[in-house]
């Protein structure tokens, strides 16, 4: 017998927690609501702050998944929680005793029709950073909104730092894929003229800084401060957009080709429902609540419950894959502790390093 | 422009308007330079459509102007509101519709606040009886009478002489829409479409065979202000905001522009005036202004009421070019006439407005 | 804490439409104001919200308060659910009771409007009353108001007003006892001594400007100097 | 013309649809270090003018970036040349080098 480890959610935390776990021997399985794996990442294009292709990242993620039972366009209908572990019962009618459960049900991205000033879904040039790694992804010609854009926007903060949207907090990766994607929109339109409208540039980690210099130096964006407060549409169907320049303390306005809007990290709906079937506890901003943030980020308010990755709040893909990491190193010490007669098959085959 | 988006944002802004038995309270700029429009809706109301629409003449102004003028203290403007509510209750009504769109927006927030903080409402409570011995009341449902208006325009549709078509060229008349900013930006839930799109004038228009102009300053502030039109030192603001409403809708050449705020419809079309006489501009056709009307005198001229008794000739923007393309007949001879046909005079024309 | 904020922190308009401000603009960048007077509401929440005592005296006493339209779009806008149009008009409150309010010029104002607001309410029940709207003082209420002025009676009747009639109707003569009724509400809940304090204010100010009462009053209704404005 | 006692104000709203950028474009051919800018303001706490007169290196960008060069000048006229903004300044820009670059491109004499 070996333990059961049930993983909700295919994105990368899942991935990796997977194979982490499937390499130490224990059963794992692993369900995605959608048809495929990968998560956010299988329709991103490239990865700040290097600009490495997030399918080839993806295909790291999924060459390690031998051995670990994955069922897509599965979803948890209900859980029953046992003595030590719990009964889960999948939409496509398997049931599953799991030992110990993984939540790494992810994020949804803000639904950017709902900064209604912004016109997006209205107006036929304001596209969100997920549309512009579409674009990216499938060419030039994919997406009419974007028509060889001479004068290009991008909004960071939209859906975060906003009350009135129903998130106070910050999507903390916006600010450098907004940077990201205005290099890359300099590189597709040399000659256009890029602006980032920002409020705090929150270029916190390794090479971001870099990246926000060779955005200044190399590709000439302008970067504003003050937030993006409307956008319309003139006549011959360009933007207008304003806001404040806070250094100048003046309003301004400009006209844009295309504006992106950078939607940031909302609570994944899926994630909430398997929430509201665990009862597990969340906090006020919708995000999962940990056991202690510093000590024990993996552990739910539940035992045998674990956490990995946006489902407790905006991540970066690294931390989101050393999570799933950190959450292999918790349930592995957990089924050892709960289940000490259990034996586990633990690998034998030495990684070649 | 992708009208079902907004189409989706107007479904999250619905607003329940009750369909009969309303308490009337009038508005100070409306009564006094447009008390035809107010007569209108009178008209459409009750005699049109048979709704219970009730006024005292013990209602007065709700001190909105005064308390956005800083004037008067939040608690007076209260208590005079307290007040209004209050004969309301007494005269039987629940349903409270008010004519003027910065009471719409004090009424709002006055309620809201007491909302928040019980401790005024009570202390408000205590001035109504206090002084004037009346019994606090709010009202179950607090609609302006625009919000009536739309709720009845396939009603008046369906009475329509006219239609906001061209009836030279068949083609709908481009409407540009101009919404009190007091009507939903404080609370956008409580106007009809939202604070960004709103839909109360919009579904008027559209109901009633127009099209409506989305232009990139329509959200923009007439720029009355208070006292920074009633202050002639100030007035240069109120004009610059109105400008720059005409400079970016300009290029859209709109047949004419609805109002739902009292204010708006006044400065809007004064300012036209004043632009036209002080720089030469004009912005509707061969030296005429863009007509602005209140959404009392569009849903009269849908109905066929005469446009001098609609007060048409109280506008310092001539409505002809806007009456010719919906062919409605009118004696120019009768325009500026008193009642029954008395003389009194015509005023001066102007020196380049039409 | 100092005591002016504290003072502020007292109106239910501050209460409701300060959470801390992040600087970002969104008023500025669509305020009515903010493009034809020098003229930023950013700036005068963050400092009310520094409670910088001495700061605040100075907006207290300062033109920028005054620029505002109250148009509340700003309120639409904020990320934070502040109400910076309120928060104005909390500072011009607290400014009118200090007696701050007179030493500017936009401040002074408040002389007149206070005067004629009230005088129209208190005298007939309205806001505006066409009767006291007159051609000479708005001329760019038209040459149509230039004829309506002279005829209002018959364009009144004609457009089915009630000017100063009985009964309902646009324009009524409100009964004397609604209209005791409002100087009572205006007694008890400190419009009366508002319009006392304003006038005394004014005066002081007057005779310190070595004017007469009537000729202040015309030279704030007149009266803006260019500073206000973007060069 | 009919004198109504006031009249339409003068707009401050900054429009980016003004900028030169052509002429930017040779100041950054000069300078490129003018693009590094942060808007951090160090620049402008420590200026020696700036004690005096209005001087600001960081708001002289903005303004030129804003399509205002003559106000970029303005914020520039009191400048000695002392240098301690180039000290401080902690993205390494040039200052001086960029001030007389701006004076060179922008400037009327």
């Amino acid at each position: 017998m070996k333990n059961n480890i049930l993983i909700i959610g295919g994105g990368p935390a899942g991935l990796e927690a997977a194979s982490g776990l499937q390499r130490l021997g224990y059963n794992v399985i692993l369900i995605e609501r959608s048809s495929m794996l990968g998560g956010h990442l299988a329709s991103w294009d490239r990865l700040f702050p290097d600009g490495v292709s997030a399918r080839g990242t993806l295909k790291g993620l999924l060459a390690q998944m031998d051995g670990v039972k994955c069922f897509t366009d599965t979803e948890v209908r209900s859980i029953n929680r046992l003595e030590k572990s719990y009964n889960v019962i999948l939409s496509n009618g398997i049931t599953v005793l799991a030992d110990a459960v993984l939540v790494a049900s992810g994020f949804d991205l803000f639904k950017a029709e709902k900064k209604e000033e912004y016109g997006y879904g209205i107006y036929d040039h304001v596209v969100t950073n997920a549309d512009l790694e579409a674009w990216f992804n499938a060419g030039p010609d994919s997406d009419t909104r974007i028509d060889k854009p001479k004068r290009i926007g991008f909004v960071h903060c939209v859906g975060s730092r906003d009350e009135k949207s129903g998130c106070r907090s910050c999507s903390k990766v916006c600010c450098a894929t907004a940077v990201k994607q205005a290099c890359e929109m300099k590189q597709a339109f040399p000659d256009a003229q890029v602006y980032c409208f920002y409020m705090d540039l929150r270029m916190f980690g390794r090479h971001y800084e870099d990246l926000y210099l060779s955005a200044q130096k190399d590709y000439s964006v302008r970067f504003i401060r003050g937030r993006v407060a409307e956008v319309s549409e003139n006549v011959d169907g360009s933007l207008l957009v304003k806001a404040e320049d806070t250094v100048a303390g003046k309003p301004l306005k400009v006209t844009l080709d295309l504006l992106v809007l950078m939607a940031g990290m909302r609570p994944s709906a899926a994630g909430k429902r398997v929430g509201k079937l665990l009862e597990m506890p969340m906090e006020e901003d919708g995000f999962f609540a940990v056991r202690d943030g510093i000590l024990a980020g993996q552990r739910s308010g539940l035992p045998g419950v674990f956490l990995a990755g946006a489902a407790t709040g905006p991540k970066t893909l690294p931390e989101t894959v050393a999570e799933a990491r950190a959450a292999v190193v918790e349930i592995d010490r957990y089924l050892s502790d709960i289940f000490p007669n259990v034996k586990n098959y633990k690998t034998l085959v030495r990684e070649r390093w | 422009m992708i009208y079902e988006g907004k189409q989706k944002i107007w479904s999250d802004y619905q607003k329940d308007i009750p369909d009969d038995h309303y308490f009337y309270v009038r508005s100070c700029i409306r009564q006094s330079f447009f008390p035809a429009s107010e007569a209108a809706f009178l008209k459409i109301t009750r005699q049109e459509l048979g709704k219970d629409i009730f006024e005292t003449e013990h209602h007065t102004t709700c001190g909105g102007i005064a308390y956005h003028s800083d004037t008067i203290p939040q608690e007076t403007a209260m208590t005079i509101i307290a007040r209004q509510f209050a004969l309301m209750a007494k005269y039987g009504y629940e349903n409270y519709v008010c004519s003027c769109i910065t009471s719409f927006g004090l009424y709002c927030e006055t309620m809201e606040t007491w909302r928040e903080f019980p401790e005024l409402e009570a202390k408000v409570r205590e001035n109504l009886w206090k002084t004037c011995k009346l019994e606090f009341a709010k009202p179950k449902v607090l609609v302006h009478a625009s919000d009536l208006i739309y709720k009845y325009r396939n009603l008046i549709a369906a009475q329509a002489k006219h239609k906001l078509v061209n009836v030279h060229t068949g083609r709908p008349l481009r409407a540009v829409e101009h919404i009190g900013c007091h009507y939903s930006k404080m609370f956008p839930s409580k106007g009809v479409g939202g604070a960004e799109y709103p839909y109360v004038l919009v579904g008027m228009i559209e109901a009633w065979g127009g099209e409506i102009i989305d232009y990139p300053e329509r959200r923009h502030c007439c720029g009355f202000g208070f006292r920074q039109y009633l202050v002639k030192g100030n007035r240069g603001y109120s004009l610059s905001n109105t400008h720059k409403k005409f400079e970016s809708m300009e290029p859209y050449q709109p047949d004419l522009i609805i109002t739902n705020c009292p204010g708006c419809p006044y400065f809007l079309d004064r300012w036209q005036y004043v632009i036209a006489e002080s720089t030469g501009k004009t912005y509707g056709e061969n030296g005429h202004g863009i007509p602005v009307l209140t959404y009392e005198e569009v849903a009269g001229l849908v109905l066929g009421y005469d446009p001098w008794d609609l007060g048409l000739q109280t506008h310092q923007v001539g409505p002809e070019p806007l009456l010719d393309k919906m062919g409605i007949e009118y004696d120019p001879a009768r325009k500026f006439l008193g009642k029954d046909g008395k003389d009194i005079g015509r005023p001066e024309s102007c020196m380049y407005l039409k | 804490m100092g005591r002016l904020y504290d003072l502020l922190m007292k109106d239910y308009r501050l209460k409701e439409g300060l959470n801390a401000c992040i600087n970002c603009g969104t008023c500025t960048a669509i305020c009515p104001a903010a493009e034809f007077y020098r003229y930023d509401p950013r700036k005068i929440v963050d400092i009310v919200q520094s409670k910088d005592e001495e700061e605040i005296e100075k907006l207290l006493k300062s033109e920028t308060i005054w620029y505002c339209g109250e148009c509340m779009s700003c309120v639409t806008r904020c990320p934070r659910k502040n109400a910076p149009g309120l928060i104005v008009m909390a500072l011009r409150n607290l400014s009118i009771e200090l007696g701050y309010f007179v030493e500017s010029e936009k401040g002074r104002q408040q002389c007149i409007l206070t005067k004629d607001l009230c005088a129209n309410i208190l005298d007939y029940g309205y806001c505006v009353y066409p009767r006291r709207f007159d051609y000479a003082g708005h001329p760019e209420a038209g040459r149509v108001w230039e004829w309506e002025e002279k005829h209002l009676d018959d364009v009144f009747e004609r457009l089915g007003g009630n000017l100063d009639g009985g009964g309902p109707g646009a324009m009524r003569r409100i009964p004397q006892e609604d209209l005791d009724e409002l100087k009572r509400i205006f007694d008890e809940t400190g419009a009366t001594e508002r319009m006392e304090k304003v006038r005394a204010a004014g005066l002081r100010k007057a005779a310190e400007m070595g004017l007469t009462e009537e000729e202040f009053m015309q030279k704030i209704y007149t009266d803006s100097d260019p500073k206000h404005l973007n060069r | 013309m009919v004198d109504f006692g006031f009249g339409l104000v003068p707009s401050s709203r900054i429009n980016l649809d003004l900028f030169d950028r052509e002429k930017f474009e040779a100041l950054a051919a000069l300078e490129p270090d003018v693009r590094k800018c942060m808007a951090c303001g160090s620049c402008a706490a420590v200026c020696t003018a700036g004690k005096f007169v209005r001087t600001s290196v960081r708001d002289a960008i903005e303004e030129l970036f804003n399509a205002h060069p003559d106000k970029a000048l303005d914020l520039l006229k009191s400048c000695q040349l002392c240098g301690k903004c180039t000290m401080v300044c902690p993205r390494g820009i040039n200052t001086r080098h960029l001030i007389l670059s701006i004076a060179k491109i922008y400037g009327t004499k």
